[in-house]
């Protein structure tokens, strides 16, 4: 049971949430262009890192919104959410997933120093 | 490869023991090999098995990231059943029961196999129809299949509770169904497959493929360069991963399915029992553990751990259907990696890379097809043509639409 | 409790908990606050229009602080999500105000959806009463993490609730209609250790 | 026999408190503060079990949780639990326990014949037999293996007490209460932070409560006694004894199981629950476990009377138990003198026998100086003794320690305590994702890189064995974790004075060698002790290419245990590493998985069993429904009536079919009423609602007039159909939706996830209204005439036409009524707010009295719409099927260009021809109820396989149609309509049917107008 950050309600017991699948898949503007394999890759294909994972989520039983989080899917440790819309933070490359956001960014800071 | 039986033993145990041969080698990778499979489960070693002994290819390696056996194969609840509703699941799945039923005398190593009894639970009129569909669906199949009455579950399982929050009012047996010890199948097939020659290579990571042209050359490992005439993937919740190497992508996700057992107990259990409206499948090991398993967490994940809430929510379950176990302590939970496909079904397939194989796909269900997976996908291999049973499994369903779905047929509500 | 309806003579009314006496234990009064009016009200925080307009008819700013509330008189209003808001009136009160809201608001982006019986409302008072909550809520409800005025919405076991702090020892926490049976009888059951 | 080997003075016992318990049927005393172990120890009681394979007699051998042996079968009745450590259960009065996995008794094992073909059972050896014939394995081998499997016996009733859930959140959770734990908790407690501590123990002071140290010149437990104290001052310090932290999960969640009345035993208050399950969050964890001792792998080193050397002391000290008159100890290090010292205080002859060959340390010399007997360089090589140890031979070993370079000499003892070094316990440190480390000058793992929730580790647990090291590592790590959750300095209080532990280096002989090479002969080398796995076992893996730790585990079945190998893991990687010539951290070191110690079923599910296990939903109109006499159905989790069986005078009550037969018939005789509360609905707002609409429905929304209803399919991107219902226009930008029941959810998340995920620009607000509106379904011909009675609305259908909607009052409660039948009839579903909803429904039984009204259920509710052709999603419907399979090409619109799913329907699958349709069924047979799930086949075979077209759905006898009715999914249905196929039955029965439409009753749809 890891925490999940709703970028509104902030930090909460996974459990209150929803799993939404990969982020930023977008549905094809004008399906009927696009052949059978491009519609069955939207439909069915994923990307399912391992690693680094833009996904959906949505408070449903706090806040009932929906906002995409990045999440280390070896560790499960979510590195930040952000809104609809907005651009993915990026967490830095050598991110493996054992720290969390922000003792990641505090030993980087101290490894700075 | 020295025979196994009760006189190998008892020779044995004239020398203390000390002269049993290895079960397998460890050998060096050789520069190259006519096939080489890609993950060391049972599925893995299964196909390299009836490589060799059903297709005459034994230069064949089989490469494994950590020990044999160590996936899925080591981490399930050890189900054999063949109940399936999809005409083309039960082909496949009932051709492993059938090589199940020979699988201890075939590899000359005990696999336990035991066809106890596999019992479908229903708890409303949705899950009646359903057993009647999925009951029907098996008997038309030509494989065995029986509706118990409340008072017949209770007749094979007393200690149930029949009128639980779902009360109990019916149930879909197959006696053929049951249980195997899974490490022993993996341990079986590796070591009647090294017998033939196939090399297992543990502790071997793959790290690429060498493709030239759209054509697997050979495999990329923490061991070297390994060259491959044809290479087939079999692994199992790390196959996306796998497929990104080569370029591709699967329909797949991968998602954490965990298991517990009890403290060993006097057998009181003793056939395996699913519930779908009250979510558990339980049984007792032969050394008296009850193996408990339910649904997986609902995100993907490679952690081989999910979450606690998960196996709250099988306990909860196992209690309300029989309560008695309410003192009974559960010993130890771990989990596994599920690689999942939108109809609940199998890929085994061609991939767009000429020569590469997939078998993939298995999610919660992957142990009781070990034999018959490997058999149709090494015939696959070997022909260059997917066998015929393998065939409606190709991932060419995911674009014509074409899907074998046993999960939409099941996971209705009304 | 069952009674007569105020609004529409002759008629009983009913909650889901009718007839169910107070869960009273050591440091413990669980009681329903039965029939309060419940508003969903749904809009644009950040159109001027609409704050003005909602104020216009609320006397008050819309909460937009998560897990916020305001409190005029008897009406409570509390942030639900950035662009949802729920408001608790006193009983019978939420007819006329879902009227004036909704036209308040006409031609705004909005909704406004009596949802007075679609919930319920549970009252947890007395020193123990985090101690009754903690058997299932996944929040954390300690005098430094929560406060009066503070609400949210969250999980407590199958139940989705939402929960406020109303006093320094008092929950309410709304839940809906058709758990509200569930809810209370695991309060009741897990009130038992404390059994007076 | 009574207490005879109970110290006078010594142990933290209430001796004024005297508890008499029985076990295997005998009695005994013993005081409050003891243990079933200590209190079996000090009646002399040193069997207690037998083992697993060999069922070898076998006693207790640690004093704590880590126990492999000592299991009993702890009461009798609905209370018995199996496999309980007798060396955790603290002794309350009236205590019944037995032994188990012994047949007739523990003394007399019939199965204990197993010692004597011990060689014929090598590990693995049923993967090697068995196996002839093949056929025998399930019905004859694996009958007399389950036989002997198990150790204790389940209990076979329900269980009488009750057990909590508590969520718990802290700034610092300490695991382990002893110094380290104390001081960590004192330093974070002080700060204000938020504490708990916990600690498996009955009482909080771990090592200390065995030990004489001081600290501060003044004894330990007095430090305990004044720091649990301060604690207990602390407002926001929880201190938890009885607690076992079970579980370490991602993001600091804990659990733990706090062990409420277990030593009260039955007596206590059952109002209180048994055990309570903790799970607990903490912004820091401070992880203080202490360290177990690892025993000696010699020859027979599992008699009864074997026991490790600290479990001795702890017998000695904190229980006031000398077990025996006669000690050996044997040790590869310094802290076992303490126990010979403690056991020669306390009466005993002692000897020691050391590994080394040249023990130096001041504890060493202590013993010299009290003349305890010190065999150095010597090993104990045998042991003897029935029921119990009697005494044992050692011999000097050579420099590498593989061989004897002596003669043996006899020892007699009762008691043979040996210590093999320590492993600090690093299970929670491991299941949080660190790293473990092998300390070569300790020999043992310890802490390694931390995972990222950064656990930080005090005490014996990171190989700090002194008392000096543990509490300032405690103050330090405890000071640090508040600052690191935010309270305090991090400034470290001031570490108490304490005397300095100087001890020599270990002897490491991971196999003792003895008298005859590693299995050869009848002596057994335990290293896993519960599960019989001995030293060669180890070779025979290692042999036969079991290298691997986790192949080793598995196929020798060491530490796979109850007590999950807590003494035997490291032992086993050892001698591995020893015979693969590597290094121990190359041979790797097992994964250490939840729980920590085993768990309660029952505390895990707390509450949650029984009327809490899932809830019951039920609809404001249950009270009537109950009234009524109805019968339930369970749809999801709401009770629904499934019918309303009548009772006559004679109180004969009807059947199922009976009551669903009259209910049918007078249905569409005269007037039904059924609670139609549980449909999902959905309070759809917004200027974009109706363009909303178009998208997630296949049929045209923006023309649908205010007032007005609409029957919609909805598709999942797949195409196919997912949920049904008829939504309603209650203005230009206000719709109500109607879901399934069981799809209520799914449809309102499916409806979110489009609007603000794809579609954020969309003006439209979804609200779930499901329980706002109860609603009662009128239906029938007098429907009209029923309604006309409660209220004052136009109802003539030029006015209220089909599939319209009206606001006004029904029984004096404001409704909206819908005029939309699910019959077929003319039927009006009138909603009112719920907490109208039992008065309305009572009204409108009370004037259906003259309409001859009828309650129905579900069940009729099914029929009467088959009779219709009317779908229901989920029965006829499975998640493969499109709009055109079930011929509903209809409600598909072409004028659209997109909405979800319809892309789907170009794939080459989903449009060939030949798919599985929905069709009618008649049975040749007009009595014949098809049952549901049953095959249609073209031809019929003596027997299966044969090829199936396709299943029934759903399958009824009318009452109004006067025979069988059945829908159907066939290939090609909708093409085939005429032709007759079979539906061959388990049975053996075959039944002709003939394919037709779907619509069995008022083809002509005239009845809706009443």
């Amino acid at each position: 049971m890891f925490l999940v950050k709703c970028p509104w309600c902030g930090w909460r017991d996974q459990t209150e949430f929803s799993y939404g699948g990969e982020a930023h898949i977008a549905r094809p503007l004008e399906p009927g262009q696009i052949s059978d394999a491009e519609w069955g890759d939207y439909i069915y294909t994923r990307r399912n890192t391992k690693g680094v994972h833009a996904e959906r989520w949505s408070h449903t039983q706090g806040c009932g919104r929906w906002f995409n989080a990045l999440r280390h899917t070896v560790t499960d440790v979510m590195w930040d959410s952000y809104k609809m819309g907005e651009d993915a933070p990026t967490p830095p490359k050598d991110w493996d997933g054992m720290t969390c956001c922000d003792d990641h960014k505090k030993l980087a800071e101290g490894a700075k120093k | 490869m020295k025979k196994y039986s009760i006189f190998a033993i008892a020779r044995n145990a004239r020398t203390h023991h000390e002269n049993w041969e290895r079960a397998w080698r460890s050998p060096d990778p050789k520069p190259h090999y006519d096939v080489v499979i890609v993950g060391g489960g049972g599925h893995g070693l299964a196909t390299a098995y009836y490589l060799a002994k059903e297709c005459g290819i034994t230069n064949v390696a089989v490469i494994e990231k950590g020990w044999l056996g160590g996936g899925n194969t080591g981490r399930n609840t050890t189900i054999v059943r063949s109940n399936y509703l999809m005409d083309e699941s039960a082909a496949l799945y009932d051709h492993a029961v059938q090589l199940w039923e020979d699988l201890s005398d075939e590899l000359n190593y005990n696999v336990m196999f035991s066809q106890r009894g596999l019992l479908h639970l229903a708890h409303n009129v949705h899950d009646m129809q359903e057993i009647g569909r999925r009951g029907n669906s098996i008997y038309m199949n030509g494989i065995d299949s029986e509706f118990l009455s409340p008072g017949q579950v209770k007749d094979m399982v007393p200690i149930i509770n029949l009128n639980c929050r779902y009360p109990v009012m019916g149930g879909l047996l197959q006696r053929r169904g049951g249980t195997a010890r899974h490490d022993a199948v993996a341990w079986g097939y590796a070591r009647a497959a090294d017998a033939m020659g196939v090399d297992i290579i543990q502790n071997c990571e793959v790290t690429g493929f060498k493709i030239e042209g759209g054509v697997v050359k050979g495999v990329e490992t923490t061991r070297g360069s390994i060259g491959a005439g044809k290479v087939g993937v079999v692994a199992a919740g790390h196959s996306s991963v796998v497929a990104e190497m080569a370029g591709f992508r699967m329909p797949l996700e991968s998602f954490p399915l965990q298991a517990f057992v009890s403290e060993p107990m006097k057998p009181i259990v003793d056939c395996v029992i699913m519930s779908n409206a009250i979510h558990a499948y339980i049984s007792q090991s032969d050394k008296g553990e009850l193996v408990i398993g339910g649904s997986g967490d609902p995100f993907i994940s490679y952690s081989q751990r999910g979450s606690f809430d998960q196996i709250e929510h099988v306990v909860g379950p196992v209690l309300e259907l029989y309560p008695i176990f309410s003192r009974v302590r559960m010993l130890r939970q771990w989990g596994g990696i599920t690689d999942v496909t939108v109809d609940r079904s199998p890929i085994m397939t061609k991939t767009p890379v000429e020569n590469m194989f997939f078998n993939c796909g298995w999610g919660t269900g992957g142990f009781k097809a070990t034999p018959g997976s490997g058999h149709v996908f090494a015939h696959s291999i070997a022909k260059g043509e997917m066998h015929p049973i393998a065939a409606p499994f190709s991932m060419d369903r995911f674009h014509t639409g074409a899907l074998i779905d046993e999960a939409a047929a099941a996971a209705v509500a009304h | 409790m069952a009674k007569a309806s105020s609004l529409y003579p002759g008629i009983t009314i009913d909650t889901p908990l009718s007839g169910r006496n107070p869960i009273q234990a050591d440091g413990l009064v669980v009681t329903e606050l039965p029939f309060l009016g419940k508003i969903t009200l749904r809009g644009d925080a950040a159109d001027p229009a609409f704050a003005a307009a909602v104020k216009s008819v609320l006397g008050t700013d819309l909460p937009t602080q998560p897990m916020t509330s305001q409190r005029v008189g008897n009406t409570r209003v509390f942030w639900k999500a950035f662009d949802e808001w729920l408001i608790w009136t006193p009983e019978d009160a939420e007819q006329k105000l879902g009227a004036d809201l909704n036209a308040a608001l006409t031609g705004l982006r909005k909704s406004v959806v009596d949802v007075s019986d679609y919930y319920t409302i549970l009252r947890i008072d007395g020193p123990r009463s985090r101690d009754l909550l903690a058997k299932g809520c996944v929040i954390d409800l300690h005098p430094r993490a929560f406060h009066p005025g503070q609400a949210t919405g969250t999980g407590f076991h199958h139940a989705t609730i939402f929960i406020t702090q109303t006093d320094s020892d008092v929950f309410d926490i709304m839940v809906r209609w058709s758990f509200a049976d569930y809810l209370w009888n695991y309060f009741a059951d897990g009130a038992r250790e404390w059994a007076a | 026999m009574s207490q005879t080997y109970r110290l006078a003075e010594k142990g933290r016992l209430d001796r004024s408190q005297k508890l008499t318990f029985t076990y295997d049927g005998q009695s005994y005393t013993g005081y409050r503060g003891d243990t079933l172990a200590s209190a079996l120890l000090a009646n002399g009681v040193k069997l207690v079990g037998r083992s697993f394979k060999y069922h070898r007699p076998r006693g207790i051998m640690s004093a704590g949780s880590e126990e492999p042996n000592a299991l009993v079968q702890l009461e009798e009745g609905a209370r018995t639990e199996p496999n309980t450590r007798a060396t955790v259960v603290d002794l309350y009065d009236g205590l019944t326990a037995a032994s188990q996995n012994c047949w007739p008794s523990v003394k007399f094992d019939l199965q204990s014949v197993n010692q004597k073909i011990a060689k014929f059972f090598p590990a693995g050896f049923y993967y090697k037999t068995f196996m002839f014939p093949a056929s025998w394995w399930t019905p004859v081998y694996e009958k007399i293996i389950r036989r002997a499997a198990g150790l204790g016996k389940s209990p076979m009733e329900r269980d009488p007490d009750s057990y909590a859930q508590k969520f718990a959140f802290c700034d610092v959770l300490v695991v382990g209460g002893g110094p380290a734990g104390i001081a960590a908790a004192l330093a974070a407690g002080r700060t204000g932070a938020r504490v708990i501590l916990a600690d498996e123990q009955s009482e909080m002071g771990g090592a200390l409560l065995s030990d004489d140290a001081l600290i501060d010149g003044q004894p330990a437990l007095d430090w305990v006694a004044k720091s649990l104290a301060e604690l207990d001052r602390l407002e926001d310090v929880t201190v938890l004894p009885r607690t076992t932290v079970s579980g370490y999960y991602d993001y600091n969640y804990l659990t733990a199981l706090e062990r409420v009345t277990d030593h009260l035993g039955p007596q206590a208050d059952d109002r209180i629950p048994r055990q309570r399950f903790w799970k607990i969050r903490a912004k820091k964890v401070v992880l203080a476990q202490g360290a177990i001792e690892r025993p000696l792998v010699f020859a027979d080193n599992d008699r009864p009377g074997i026991m490790l050397a600290a479990a001795l002391r702890t017998y000695i000290n904190r229980y006031g138990v000398m077990p025996g008159r006669q000690v050996v100890v044997f040790t590869n290090n310094d802290s076992a003198y303490k126990t010979a010292i403690d056991a020669h205080t306390a009466g005993a002859s002692v000897d020691i026998v050391d590994l080394r060959e040249n023990p130096t340390g001041p504890l060493v010399k202590q013993a010299e100086a009290l003349m305890i007997r010190i065999h150095k360089g010597c090993a104990v090589v045998s042991t003897s003794g029935k029921h119990a140890v009697t005494g044992c031979e050692i011999a000097k070993l050579s420099a590498d320690g593989k061989s004897l370079v002596s003669d043996t000499t006899y020892i007699g003892c009762d008691i043979l305590a040996n210590s093999n070094g320590w492993n600090p316990s690093v299970h929670l440190w491991s299941q949080a994702r660190g790293k473990l480390t092998w300390d070569t000058e300790k020999n043992c793992f310890i802490p390694g890189h931390a995972g990222p929730w950064l656990p930080v580790a005090a005490g014996s647990g990171t190989g700090a064995y002194d008392l000096g090291d543990c509490l300032s590592q405690g103050f330090a790590q405890g000071a640090a974790a508040a600052k690191d959750a935010g309270f305090g300095s991090g400034e470290v209080p001031k570490t108490p004075a304490t005397a300095p532990l100087v001890e020599g280096p270990d002897r490491m002989v991971w196999t003792i060698p003895g008298k005859k090479p590693l299995g050869h002969g009848k002596a057994k080398h335990f290293h896993d002790h519960q599960n019989d796995v001995v030293a060669s076992d180890i070779h025979l893996a290692a042999r036969e290419g079991y290298l691997s730790v986790e192949h080793l585990k598995r196929y020798t079945t060491t530490g796979m245990g109850t007590d999950q190998g807590k003494t035997s893991n490291v032992n086993a990687l050892a001698i591995m590493a020893e015979i693969r010539n590597a290094a121990i951290p190359e041979v790797g070191t097992t994964t250490f998985r939840p729980p920590y110690t085993p768990i309660t079923f029952g505390a895990v599910t707390g509450q949650n069993r029984n009327h809490l296990f899932i809830q019951e939903r039920t609809s404001a109109m249950h009270p009537a429904h109950v009234e009524n006499g109805a019968v339930f159905e369970d749809v999801g989790d709401w009770k629904r009536p499934w019918y309303f069986p009548k009772t006559s005078k004679s109180g004969a009550t009807e059947t199922m079919d009976e009551a669903v037969l009259r209910e049918c018939r007078q249905v569409r005789e005269t007037v039904g009423m059924l609670d139609a509360s549980t449909l999902g609905k959905i309070d759809i707002q917004g200027k974009d609602a109706a363009e909303f609409l178009n998208w997630i429905y296949t049929n045209k929304w923006d023309n649908l007039k205010p007032g007005r209803a609409r029957y919609g399919l909805m598709l999942n991107e797949h195409g196919m159909v997912f949920d049904d219902g008829v939504t309603t226009r209650l203005a230009d930008d206000h719709f109500h939706m109607t879901t399934t029941t069981g799809g209520a959810a799914r449809v309102l998340g499916w409806l979110e996830n489009w609007s603000q995920t794809e579609w954020p620009q969309m003006e439209v607000y979804m609200t779930s209204v499901t329980e706002q509106w109860a609603v009662c379904t009128i239906t029938g011909p007098n429907a009209r005439a029923l309604l006309a009675d409660v209220t004052s609305m136009p109802l003539d259908p030029e006015t209220f036409p089909f599939m319209a909607m009206q606001e006004g009052t029904v029984a004096g409660a404001p409704a909206r009524v819908y005029r939309i039948s699910f019959t077929g009839d003319l039927a009006y579903e009138i909603n009112v707010p719920a907490r109208y909803g039992l008065h309305v429904w009572r009204a409108l039984q009370e004037a259906g009295k003259t309409h001859g009204l009828c309650l129905y259920g579900t069940e009729t509710m099914h029929v009467l719409r088959a009779e219709k052709g009317f779908i229901i999603v989920g029965q006829d419907t499975d998640g493969t099927v499109t709009p055109m399979d079930l011929d509903m090409d209809w409600i598909v619109s072409k004028k659209k260009d997109d909405f979800l799913g319809r892309r789907s329907f170009y794939r080459t699958d989903t449009k060939r021809e030949g798919r599985k349709q929905l069709v009618g069924l008649l049975t040749e047979n007009p009595n014949f109820v098809l049952p549901e799930g049953a095959h249609v086949v073209e031809d019929v075979k003596p027997k299966p396989p044969m090829k199936t077209l396709g299943h029934v759905t759903s399958s009824y006898f009318s009452p109004n149609v006067g025979r069988s009715i059945a829908l159907a999914l066939v290939a090609d249905g909708i093409n085939r309509k005429g032709d007759t196929l079979s539906v061959p039955l388990m049975n053996g029965h075959v039944e002709k049917v003939t394919l037709t439409d779907t619509v069995f009753f008022d083809k002509e749809g005239v009845r809706s107008n009443g």
